[in-house]
């Protein structure tokens, strides 16, 4: 890449890394033959002409090999966890195990319909009642439905759970208690759930704090959300007197579970207690992010709040039977075409099988142990605003650099240089300069080391050559990104015609 | 020590050590002893991976699918041609174990391809934006929805009575907090009756919803509501289509839809028992900053050079929180990626010919089974792309109708418990490009036995000759 | 890789790509875990201590992780078939169909043990018998065995037929002739099979020397070898005539079959005809090569030689009905442990499958008519010594360049900056400075022409600025390596103990 | 056109032109009409991708393996674990469609795995080098052979009578043409008899050839056969050994070996209906110049950074030719890349875990065998590793009993038709570290079945009791 004279591998504009698959494409060629093509050399489909379209739509076309290669190239173009380390803070970018994806493409789940009747599928059903079940046992919670494709989905599921349930007690409440450190997605669940968000500061401990929660909460208040440990990676050590400040008010404590992976096995929110709770199944339970998606959100809801989980319900029998229950008067309905994310339910399943009690315990433990370990070997450095034991992941601030003239988003880009994938930046919003860093369990100790020495490698170069920095990335396949620029001249989606 | 869980007791000690702590309860102090586990989580030990892959190979085995029977199943989920080279691509680690691509410069490649997708989308749709994908089908539905309610006045979204009855049940659910209420149009024959489309019908309406083809497999007069629906501030047209019939069928954007919502299932995915899919979301322009979803887009970077990045996320939850447009977050980004390189595969020829070949052995299917004594079509004048209702001779049973069938080798379809037009139990018969004729005449000799000999299927016949 | 103050993302030396597994290890770590592992510490093994290894073996210990990490990022440094054109002629390096990597994959083929009797896998043995019979039907010859695990095994193993042929006629033949463009191996197995070589030589169009021929062959030759295409791409015109002067003496006609991808279709070798011959199923049939194999090489016979198969012999009785036969008297006997390379087997029946009678000929005539679009673009700038068309491949001679002071090496070097694998080198022998090309039918035409341009320049780059030549590659994993340097000091195996 | 040929008739066009002719026959003038295929090949036309995996699939499924039985047949060929992990490696196009390293700069990946192959053989054997891969077990052997009868005077190579007969006759058809013939050494039980090694009973010998575990599983006695081969000029001692059992046996170069062959499947790589796996070569130093097949070395490269080359290419048939140290070109390379993953995965502890838990699990199957009526071990002196061969009683068939032992999802193991001391068919009964408690309890019941109720297998007997 450095030598002079040297080509880029594909055709066209030197600096295009590679063309699109719509510039690639020739008219013509095939990618794919289907079965018996001939006989439309012999039969009309009979569909009116009047719902018909009057010109093929300008797919591009490519042979097998060359689609191959494009997509194979375009791949290496990303970072990912089989390459090096991603401390994307509250993603959980652990290792997503091979065998739950061997598990995922056994054709037995893998190419089921999902309107086979209950009696052709008996496995896949039993496989997400048990999957409920021990994810229950794992949560110490009355009952959990896996039907939410990702975390957001759980949270607004839960709301309008919450929405029914005090529709059915004879409640008006209106307001949904976010703490200032949440997620983006819990007040905007809270909104598409019918609520108005309140938001609750944090302390200086970066916990809520219990007596401004106190002044908030009140018979108007319908559901406390709060993300156990925070997002500052903190475990809320008030949380017993939150949930009676909470339930004091007739309130329900509701658990964002997208940090649980520090937890599991530690603490049962069921024991806290709970009421609610939504998982992501791609952070704690290992399932791969896909480049965006698709994840999976189970939830889990106490006795009381059971009867109002998403229909339909893979539920047990008394017997022992499994089946899929869809006559729950009291559930809010459907929240997904079918029963959610199944594959992704499948890996997870794999997941807990292969570890199982201890195996879980020890992972969290490990995360925890992880990030402890970083945040000590980085918090001479880096400004530490919360300056104590962390759980899974923690959040320096980058003021100090900020102070020389380096943002928080020229570290993040200068990481990239080092081979690593950077920490979540600017977030939570409640620190400054945010860099929020959670390792996992899947590191060993010397990558954690390399990753520290990058860390203070790049505070050094802060102080003594800042430009280094300021002007990251200098070897990923594109330099940086003119995100403004993209905004200001919108080009979402190709418009030349197919080559 | 598992094998994910790293670290020898050394290397414990020296990270203890490091961290100024002598253990790790020092570490989690500030957890309350009341609310600690004791005694460990309540479920089995681990077992080791080939133990694991035994047991989920037992589950697996206990289900029967499309090893076993020609899937002649569909409503929305549809037993079509995966190429295999596609498994291959979506399988790599490079996509499938990164995450959202927030940090562009290494991330290229997982943008690029979302763009790839929303072009092929808007290309299918003909219309002028996509995005990233939706969780599936029906939720993309319900946005559609959402975003109608806040881009028109009113209290009433006007549907057809042939959506998607799932899709149906998430739109309830969704829209119940907003106060907009779903009113179901008049249907005729296994179509819907839009003839009474009219301003003053239209009053009050945020939105029509239509699906092409619609829950029964008909064709719908698209033109026509798209027709009432033209002028500024009507309610929007959003119309649910079967991504894959685009190649064939007029698009949303030809009769003059908002908003196209439907699966990329469709398009060469597989079927995962529902899940996961992803949710196709295309609209005209004028919606962009009110489109729910990622959306990915392409500039420079600082040396000039074409560049891919996400667009527009101030609509997302993570920047405008409780005014978001909508509150996703993880989308379906590998299934659209799967649906985009299935689509590259084929090409345009490819994707029209697969739509071709579906009708044409849909209209086949639907032509030997009029020959089956006893049974219907269940509208006999609805025109339909490759899928349709049947209606079975009053008194029987579709599910055992379905349950002898499989005895063949084949899927007969989605049992449907009341048909239009008269009473008793039908079938949802779905064919796709990956039938074969023989399958087709299977099908139908499967369905007259299934009917007129219940319990004896080929194989029995045929022992019994020899 | 060219900013300043950048790491290389493995530890340890900044001038590793990537550290060694051992060099990774640290002891203790597990990369997978057996089943039922606790039961050691109950049962005793048995085994006499003398028969027991006094300490462990020095193995690499790594996380699961780690050890995907580590062949993931060495994967990268690989240039390969989905990346970009890889015209090693010769070796057909075409695209090797991901259908047939599924059905390969299939438990059914991919988990039966090979001792299973016959009746519990009659699919795999129809499947042995299929793929010969449809072979034969292809190559116009008596009968085929899959056996030989390569090509060179499926040419021993013809020359092992010939030796016992001979040996049942009472003659005693010894020379084995190959014409001097012949591949290695031809003279290699000779040897093997007891044969002494002779070598006739090519006339000035690229072809044997029929007089020169007629002169060597004699009552003492037992097989003439012949490659068809041979290695220049070139049809042997003469063929005919080779057969008749060959047969004349009663000798044998062997056909080293690694180009039968130029004239699948074209010509069936039975009716040359030819007596035996080679098939290379990782080339012609599209079963990838696997970084140097495996293959598969089978076998065909006319109806005088097919006594003389390999046994077990895949076979089909009058009534239908597959088994392995293994009761052939005359047969030469076992050429490998169990059936051959059943996994490249399987791949290679799906490609016959998929692509069937037209298929497989559209794709030689691509193959064709690629190398000859190739060679009529090069052929102004480099010296092509035989200067006709071609058939799969051609064979260019770098002797213009090498008066610059550019060497064939160098230009094969300074190719890989432009993306491209280079061409076969230095073979065949016959050529000076040989450049041996085959683009395969798997490339189209826009590929085709940046390879040549790519060429040209480099042509150009010879006469204006031969080091840019002579220095390359520039932007490869590593440089140039130095092969004399590691054969004088041999590191055959990493000496360290494990980390 | 195909899915895999692109040119378009423009393409076509064009491409003819460059070429300066006017048709495709213009082209391969040269070839003679007299035999150019006419009318076309007389095979089928081809299908399209799903219609061919239907019917691989159908094939396949005629086929009971690994998916159906507990495997306890082993002689040679192993169902050992294979990490998913492996195969996701494996299946990288990278490693898989790449050829040959021969340009380094772009082939460091194939070569440093390579390497690293050859390390874990040299580890694991305790010799000094060892190959990139052969094909087999079986020509390793030979090449082994071969290599001794090139470096010892002689005529003949002492064999145990005990190797694996398949090897043997592979041996024998390679040996044929050399001259050397292959003279048994006399047996005792199971064992080899090796008291009778002297230096007479030497002379002309090329080398000695013992298996460990030998073909019946029992442990002989390498280390007498190391100390009668001690010496200067002595025949060569060729070690045939299971690579997954030198995690716990003494290692070859621990007895004297003076080159250890194998097969790298039971390192961790699926059974293939035994091929491919790959055939593995390790030796002294002092052969490092007649070793057969590829090498790769670790040098440096013009920048002075480490790379790895292919090494003493010299020694091979594209350079040395007739006088080349074996003809082999294509080797097994992604077999031994499966076998290195597998091993890096396992790791030092895993790997003799994996070798005690064979053995423990082999001995308790021998014993509760030892309860079956009628069944006795064909030697109960011999020590054994993870095989053993077990006596059926006069008159019984093993295909017989290894039919009715598949009613209970048993592979019995492999048939023997005569087992030594003692007429009568037998088993080869082999146990893998995959194999569970629960299936050698299995086996055993389903043994006595076949053997005292061969109409009725456990499953057949739930049925009547519920
Ligand atoms: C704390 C927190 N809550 C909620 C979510 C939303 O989950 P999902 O992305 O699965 O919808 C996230 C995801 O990033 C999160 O980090
Ligand atoms: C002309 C020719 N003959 C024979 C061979 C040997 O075949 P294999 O490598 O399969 O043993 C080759 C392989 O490169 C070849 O090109």
């Amino acid at each position: 890449m450095s030598a002079p004279n040297v080509r880029t591998t594909a055709d066209g504009d030197a600096r295009v890394i590679e063309p699109t698959i719509f510039e690639l494409s020739r008219p013509g060629r095939r990618g794919f033959r289907l079965p018996e093509e001939n006989a439309l050399a012999d039969h009309a489909h009979g569909i009116p002409e009047r719902f018909l379209r009057h010109e093929d739509a300008d797919l591009p076309e490519n042979a097998e090999l060359n689609v191959l290669r494009h997509y194979t190239r375009l791949s290496t173009l990303n970072h990912h966890i089989e390459r090096e380390m991603y401390p994307l803070g509250s993603c959980t970018m652990k290792y997503n195990p091979k065998l739950c994806e061997v598990a995922a493409d056994l054709p037995g789940f893998r190419d089921l319909h999902p309107a086979e009747p209950a009696e052709f599928v008996p496995g896949a059903i039993e496989l997400l009642v048990d999957l409920q079940e021990r994810l229950a046992a794992v949560l110490g919670m009355h009952a959990v439905a896996v039907q939410p494709a990702a975390g957001a989905q759980g949270e607004l599921t839960c709301l309008l759970m919450a929405r029914h349930y005090f529709r059915d007690l004879g409640q008006k409440r209106t307001k949904v208690i976010v703490p200032d450190s949440a997620h983006g997605t819990n007040p905007a669940s809270a909104t598409f759930a019918g609520f108005t968000t309140v938001e609750v500061p944090s302390n200086e401990r970066g916990e809520v704090d219990v007596e401004r929660l106190r002044e908030v909460v009140d018979e108007e208040t319908a559901v406390m959300m709060i993300t156990l440990p925070n997002t500052l990676g903190l475990f809320e050590s008030k949380i017993r007197e939150i949930a009676e400040v909470v339930h004091a008010k007739g309130a329900l404590l509701y658990m964002d579970g997208a940090n649980f992976n520090a937890i599991v096995g530690l603490v049962r929110p069921g024991d806290v207690p709970f009421d609610f709770l939504h998982l992501n199944l791609h952070k704690t339970f290992a399932t791969p992010h896909g480049g965006g998606g698709p994840g999976a959100g189970p939830i889990a809801a106490s006795a009381a709040l059971a009867p109002y989980l998403p229909t339909p319900l893979p539920s047990r029998r008394d017997d022992g039977a499994c089946f899929l229950d869809d006559d729950r008067p009291k559930s809010i309905g459907r929240m997904h075409g079918w029963y959610g994310n199944f594959g992704i339910l499948v890996r997870a399943y794999a997941y807990l099988l292969y570890h199982g009690r201890d195996g879980l315990r020890d992972i969290s433990e490990t995360a925890v142990l992880n990030a402890n370990y970083l945040r000590a070997r980085l918090s001479g450095e880096y400004h530490l605003p919360h300056d104590r034991a962390c759980m899974h992941e923690f959040v320096l601030s980058g003021s100090r650099q900020k102070a020389l003239g380096v943002r928080t988003m020229d570290i993040a880009k200068r990481l990239l240089d080092f081979g690593f994938h950077p920490p979540t930046v600017y977030f939570p919003l409640i620190v400054e300069e945010a860099l929020m860093i959670e390792p996992t369990e899947s590191e060993n100790v010397e990558t954690l080391d390399r990753f520290a020495e990058a860390m203070l490698d790049i505070a050094r170069e802060a102080r003594e050559a800042p430009d280094v920095v300021k002007s990251a990335p200098h070897t990923t396949p594109v330099g940086r990104v003119d995100e403004a620029g993209a905004a200001r001249n919108p080009d979402l989606c190709w418009r030349g015609r197919c080559g | 020590m598992t094998a994910f869980v790293q670290h020898s007791p050394e290397d414990r000690a020296r990270m203890l050590a490091g961290i100024g702590v002598t253990s790790f309860d020092d570490i989690v102090a500030d957890v309350p002893a009341s609310i600690r586990v004791k005694g460990g989580l309540p479920i089995p030990e681990g077992l080791s991976e080939p133990e694991t892959l035994a047991r989920m190979g037992r589950l697996a085995r206990r289900n029967v699918g499309g090893a076993e029977l020609a899937c002649f199943a569909g409503g929305g989920t549809y037993d079509v041609c995966v190429p295999a080279a596609t498994k291959a691509i979506a399988s790599r680690p490079e996509f499938a174990t990164a995450y959202t691509p927030y940090q562009a410069e290494v991330s290229q490649g997982t943008l690029q391809s979302i763009y790839e997708f929303q072009t092929i989308v808007t290309r299918l749709t003909d219309l002028d934006l996509a995005n990233a994908s939706m969780y599936d089908a029906a939720t993309a539905l319900a946005e559609a929805v959402l975003l109608a309610q806040s881009a028109r006045p009113g209290d009433r979204v006007l549907v057809s009575p042939y959506l998607h009855p799932n899709h149906r049940r998430v739109l309830d659910t969704l829209l119940e907090p907003t106060g907009v209420t779903a009113v179901e149009l008049p249907s005729r024959g296994a179509r819907t009756d839009v003839s009474g489309l009219r301003p003053d019908t239209l009053e009050g309406a945020v939105a029509v919803v239509m699906q092409q083809p619609n829950w029964l497999g008909a064709l719908e007069d698209m033109r026509l509501v798209g027709a009432a629906l033209e002028g500024d501030g009507k309610p929007l047209f959003i119309a649910s289509v079967d991504l894959s019939s685009l190649a064939l069928l007029e698009p949303p954007g030809g009769y003059g839809a908002d908003i196209a919502v439907g699966d990329a299932q469709s398009l060469g995915v597989p079927m995962n028992y529902g899940g996961p899919s992803a949710g196709v979301f295309a609209a005209k322009s004028e919606f962009l900053r009110r489109m729910p979803g990622r959306i990915a887009g392409l500039g420079r970077d600082a040396r000039g050079q074409r560049a891919f990045t996400l667009a527009f996320q101030t609509r997302e939850q993570h920047i405008r929180r409780a005014r978001a447009t909508s509150n996703i977050c993880t989308n379906q980004a590998l299934v659209a990626l799967q649906a985009t390189v299935s689509t590259a595969l084929l090409g345009a020829t490819g994707r029209r010919r697969a739509a071709e070949l579906s009708a044409v052995k849909a209209h086949a299917l639907a032509e030997r089974i009029g020959h089956v004594a006893g049974v219907q079509l269940a509208d006999s004048e609805a025109p339909f792309f490759r899928e349709f209702a049947i209606r079975l001779p009053a008194g029987v049973r579709a599910l055992d109708v379905l349950r002898a069938m499989t005895r063949d080798g084949i899927l007969g379809g989605i049992p449907l418990s009341n048909v239009p037009g008269g009473g008793g139990e039908g079938l949802l018969v779905a064919v796709t490009e990956k039938r074969t004729f023989e399958e087709i005449e299977a099908y139908a000799g499967a369905l007259d036995r299934a009917l007129h000999q219940p319990n004896g299927s080929r194989a029995a016949e045929m022992e019994k000759v020899s």
